[in-house]
């Protein structure tokens, strides 16, 4: 359920291939996200570093609290080197109801952003740059520290 | 030994050292200047679960990750 | 960007058309909903009936007010017979930013079960059967009933 | 003369009337004791634009229409 790519997602083999996958779920609304790069500040493209057993835990425990209301969710992300205007995140719920997707994929997209561990760099003039301004420490970082944090 | 390892961005290698809890491990690292800002802003986890406190007992294998901030999609 | 077809949509041909037509439109999010017929209370399929001018005046505006926060709309929906697990509604939101996209594929959802000009019917032991259960009167209803509305 | 459509569920062939003002239109349908119930929980549409008051003037190839309640999706 949880799919990692090297390089750019195919997004309409992506969503074709789960929305088939889910055809005899008898789930009555499917609500993919599809992230894709911007042309903007000048880049060239993202590049992504991903902590994989980490994101996987992440993963399976949203995935447990979709499974409590019916659901289920699907994820892509890409790892490394992704150009302008293609895609690199796709994340998906499927649900028996229109309400309880259209809260989830809100809530699960938005747990992603601030906790899945994934380092995201700007590619500008040949370079691989942190994405420092735009990047969310993890709930509770700076423990390592001390008081002086 | 413990094993040290510096997520993402951080670009350090992995360091071993002998720690018995992750206070030993926060102590040692706070000793390298390059660390300074990534120990004030990264998360900490043991053996890929997260944790929250510094009394963490490690034993010998244990592998303690620096995860800094986030940025997915 | 409103598209209506007779009997089932084609949804990965529908999700791949509209990624293909936006994707230099430089939206970092594109978010579809799609809605399927689910097997439930022994129904056959679902029917569906529109009344196309309202319903293009409907989507008009919300496609302005889309515009006014640099998003776009696209929207399918089935006339006609449409079987069960087959899919008889897509509404896409392609955005610039994720909040954007996340608040409006919800309000446009909401509004479109709310306010848009079909009616929905069980096909049932080959009878054709207005869900009037699941119904919602559009705002302002009962104007002609006079004072005992 | 007025074009009364009625859409959807109400499966009845439109009508045509008489009428200058929508609440003439409103009078001569509260008539027909089998439209009682889709008055009630029916909008109304002149020329394909919702309208919320019995005060709007017609005239002579204008459409009504009755919305009942809806469902799609």
């Amino acid at each position: 359920m949880l799919e990692l790519y090297d390089g750019a997602l195919d997004v309409p083999e992506l969503l074709k291939k789960w929305y088939e996958e889910e055809s005899r779920g008898n789930y009555g609304a499917y609500i993919p996200f599809v992230g894709t790069v911007r042309d903007e500040n000048g880049i060239e493209g993202l590049s992504f570093d991903i902590y994989e057993p980490i994101l996987t835990s992440w993963f399976d425990a949203w995935q447990q609290k979709a499974a409590g209301r019916g659901a289920l969710l699907k994820m892509a992300h890409s790892r490394g080197d992704v150009l302008l205007h293609q895609s690199s995140y796709i994340a998906a719920v499927f649900s028996p109801k229109r309400r309880v997707a259209l809260e989830m994929i809100e809530a699960f997209v938005e747990d992603f952003k601030a906790s899945a561990p994934i380092w995201k760099y700007d590619l500008k003039n040949g370079e691989r740059i942190y994405a420092a301004d735009r990047s969310t420490a993890i709930g509770g970082s700076g423990l390592l520290a001390g008081g002086d944090a | 030994m413990v094993r040290i390892e510096f997520l993402g961005p951080i670009q350090k290698p992995a360091v071993e050292m002998e720690a018995s809890t992750l206070a030993e491990v926060a102590e040692a690292l706070r000793a390298d200047e390059t660390l300074k800002a990534w120990l004030k802003n990264s998360a900490v986890a043991v053996n890929d679960t997260l944790v929250s406190g510094l009394d963490v007992a490690l034993k010998d294998g244990d592998k303690v990750s620096l995860l800094p901030p986030v940025c997915g999609g």
